[in-house]
């Protein structure tokens, strides 16, 4: 078994218009450049994204909104040292958000990949983003019904894979990858590194392969946080 | 002709469900006979094991002797791994069952119904239940596949309109491997697929309780000696 | 910061009459045999113990049971090699039993570390195990709502662990481990190494010291399988 | 003599509030102002601080230049780590935060409600909306305190009976350390504890939304220049 896939390009070619695609990274850790510049090489347009923020300057997921590839964002934070490129498309109505509280954006991910249709959390209960939702008590609290989050594509980064699809991270840059990997109908992965069936102790494997469908060697991925420090634009 | 006489060992049973394994297909196999489909994998396809207690591409047993006790299966057996082997904790181990994250599953029973239900976990006889990860299993993979004798010892129809037996779970299974017959189960019917060439649809029909239809070909179930 | 507690039975000597008890294992592999035999010595009774199985042989929870001093079993399947100790108290009434689905179980006590009081899971819908609780339809398919489980002491089974009690686990003998750590008032993690803070790499910590209130070095660990090969009885 | 000349600095405010967190305290320090009570911990006490990107035990900024653009807080910037530290996935992260595991989460308010209710992700007045992970902190820690000013920049109160901004969460608050004093929230009163010395309780009482009650002795709030 072998689920390598030789280029970035190669990797996002079958994602079509009107997708919706988990993104992973939180800030610039994480976040797959390579996965998602290719998705603008691509061009599948009418996209719902879904990513803890709103992307960063002119590269990465605010180049993808800027190229108006995406139609809805489901985040937690759509704000940033540089946001304009999501704001100014907010602002005039030119981009959908479903603002989610962190832990119940990743909950609900999670949810996705463990077959969870819905669950209970306390967050947001009683404020303006549990509107509309079912509540229920609990032990004599009061708590919100949340329900899954699936994607049809997750792009995710991680920093070492063996062909199965076994994965380990990098630091922080973890954050949402693990759990995108789950929710997601097709998972493809950018990886620093590829090693041999194997080589990754079965003790640190972080996502075990059966999540993972597509693994893409990205020798020395830009870091988004390093591309907006150099004011880099994309395309 | 008794049905002692030609049906299948369950070796070759699993042999059988083994052949509908696609090659990289992640695979769990129930706790006792299923557990030798692992076995019959064709040359050249390699599937990936899955085992509730938190291990993914496992292998063979160890030797005797050689058994280390913290490397088991979920039927407690010593295993060995396969390069390429992760574990992880077991509400990780479910997410995979449940978020339909296996390929297939295969299972024992002890009733099947022409809707899929599944009786496997129960004999509603008393005693202590146990139902381990069985009401998972049928849930999550995408595939649910049944291993089982076609007819009780005392030789009564386990495939049935309706299981009469505590459920696992309801319309779950889509293929059942029997000692006579291949069946598929589509929209709340059996539909045959394969059977012993030395069995009449009729005498197959006469050891099932519930209407085997036929709205295909009919293939020979043929396996090797095992 | 140090969790390190001397001896299994420092660690348990404050598990009260009544208690309920996460264990960690699976079979034989994950149990912490060291720190259940100091229960045993310790006497604390009518306790409600929550394990996948329901022990085996006269070793570890199978002793315990055998001690009496557990009222209710939550398990997912109380059958063994040699599960006499708890058939012949269940069938002579002589315990309560709760049996759950094994992902169900999992599933549960992993809502009870994460504060998600409730959850909907396909499993055991339409069968015994679901009698009684609320079913609710989501996209088309039914589901049962499931309650988060706690417990007030977990014992669970490590492999090493930093005084901050940082985490890692032995092969399949991890299982519900983890999970155990994240549902309890107060968890005693026995371990067979302590190394020094920062000697467990960041990256392979399985369970962060946050989950762990104590550790106890126990250098050999007994493992059940084992002890039952050699017909073992405790104490 | 106004506010201004008297009021503590968002440093002083910290540092008191530093001064509550048990060592070995598991914390959660909020974006912006509230990261600065890590700096102010009292000698030879070590809380271990949760970030909610998933990590567990870092430690304080990297020299310029020396940033992991990889190894970043909540609030982006780059950070170091601790020997004992961890890495987790964001589900774990707020499993932390939501189960109840962190001993402290200190945040910042726009409002606080005598019954705790709290205001600090939204002005109401359109914009871009961003929560991040506040929702899930207020409902997380154990106790839950807010560091602000005593009132907004144009002298209005920012604790009062009822909030009129939207809500991050109800009734979450215990402490608000403000630039002026010290209050628990109680049964759904403000009490006071600790006021600036040069602060007479009337005053204080003209600038707060909401009545001071004062059951219990109420100490100086006295803290160092920084």
């Amino acid at each position: 078994m072998d689920k390598t896939i030789a280029t970035p390009a190669e990797a996002v070619a079958r994602i079509p218009d009107g997708a919706t695609v988990m993104i992973g990274g939180f800030g610039g850790s994480g976040a797959p450049i390579e996965l998602i510049h290719a998705l603008i090489d691509h061009g599948a347009r009418n996209l719902t994204v879904i990513n803890n923020n709103a992307g960063n300057g002119h590269v990465g997921l605010a180049a993808l909104i800027e190229q108006g590839q995406v139609a809805k964002l489901i985040c937690s934070f759509p704000r940033s040292a540089d946001p304009k490129v999501f704001t100014d498309l907010y602002l005039s109505g030119g981009i959908a958000l479903e603002l989610v509280p962190q832990g119940t954006l990743a909950e609900r991910i999670r949810a996705g990949g463990a077959g969870i249709p819905a669950f209970y959390t306390p967050t947001s209960y009683g404020t303006d983003l549990a509107e509309g939702k079912p509540v229920a008590e609990f032990d004599g609290r009061m708590y919100v019904q949340e329900r899954w989050l699936k994607a049809d594509f997750a792009l995710i980064k991680a920093e070492e894979a063996d062909p199965l699809g076994n994965l380990t991270y990098r630091m922080a840059a973890r954050n949402f990858n693990p759990v995108m990997a789950m929710a997601a109908r097709v998972t493809i992965a950018q990886v620093s590194r590829i090693v041999a069936p194997g080589a990754i102790d079965p003790e640190v494997v972080v996502t075990p392969g059966i999540f993972v469908d597509g693994i893409v060697p990205v020798e020395n991925p830009q870091q988004e946080e390093v591309l907006n420090r150099q004011e880099a634009v994309y395309p | 002709m008794t049905l002692g006489d030609i049906q299948l060992s369950n070796a070759q049973i699993a042999w059988r469900a083994a052949q509908d394994i696609e090659d990289g297909a992640y695979v769990n196999l129930g706790i006792g006979f299923p557990e030798m489909v692992a076995k019959f994998q064709p040359e050249g396809r390699e599937a990936i094991f899955h085992t509730e207690n938190g291990v993914l591409n496992f292998g063979r047993a160890p030797a005797a002797g050689e058994e280390d006790w913290d490397l088991i299966n979920a039927g407690k057996k010593a295993i060995t791994l396969k390069p390429g082997a992760a574990f992880f904790h077991h509400a990780d181990s479910f997410a995979m069952v449940r978020g339909g994250h296996l390929d297939v599953a295969i299972l024992g029973a002890y009733q099947v119904a022409q809707t899929g239900d599944l009786a496997n976990w129960s004999t509603g006889k008393g005693g202590v239940p146990a139902v381990g990860g069985a009401m998972d299993l049928v849930h999550g993979a995408k595939r649910v596949a049944v291993l089982t004798d076609h007819t009780t010892k005392k030789g009564e129809p386990k495939l049935l309109e309706t299981c009469t037996l505590p459920l696992t779970g309801v319309g779950c299974v889509t293929r059942v491997y029997t000692s006579l017959a291949v069946v598929d189960i589509e929209g709340g019917r059996f539909v045959l697929r394969e059977k012993l060439p030395a069995l009449s649809l009729a005498d197959l029909q006469a050891v099932t309780g519930a209407e085997l239809t036929t709205p295909g070909p009919v293939a020979d179930l043929i396996v090797p000696n095992l």
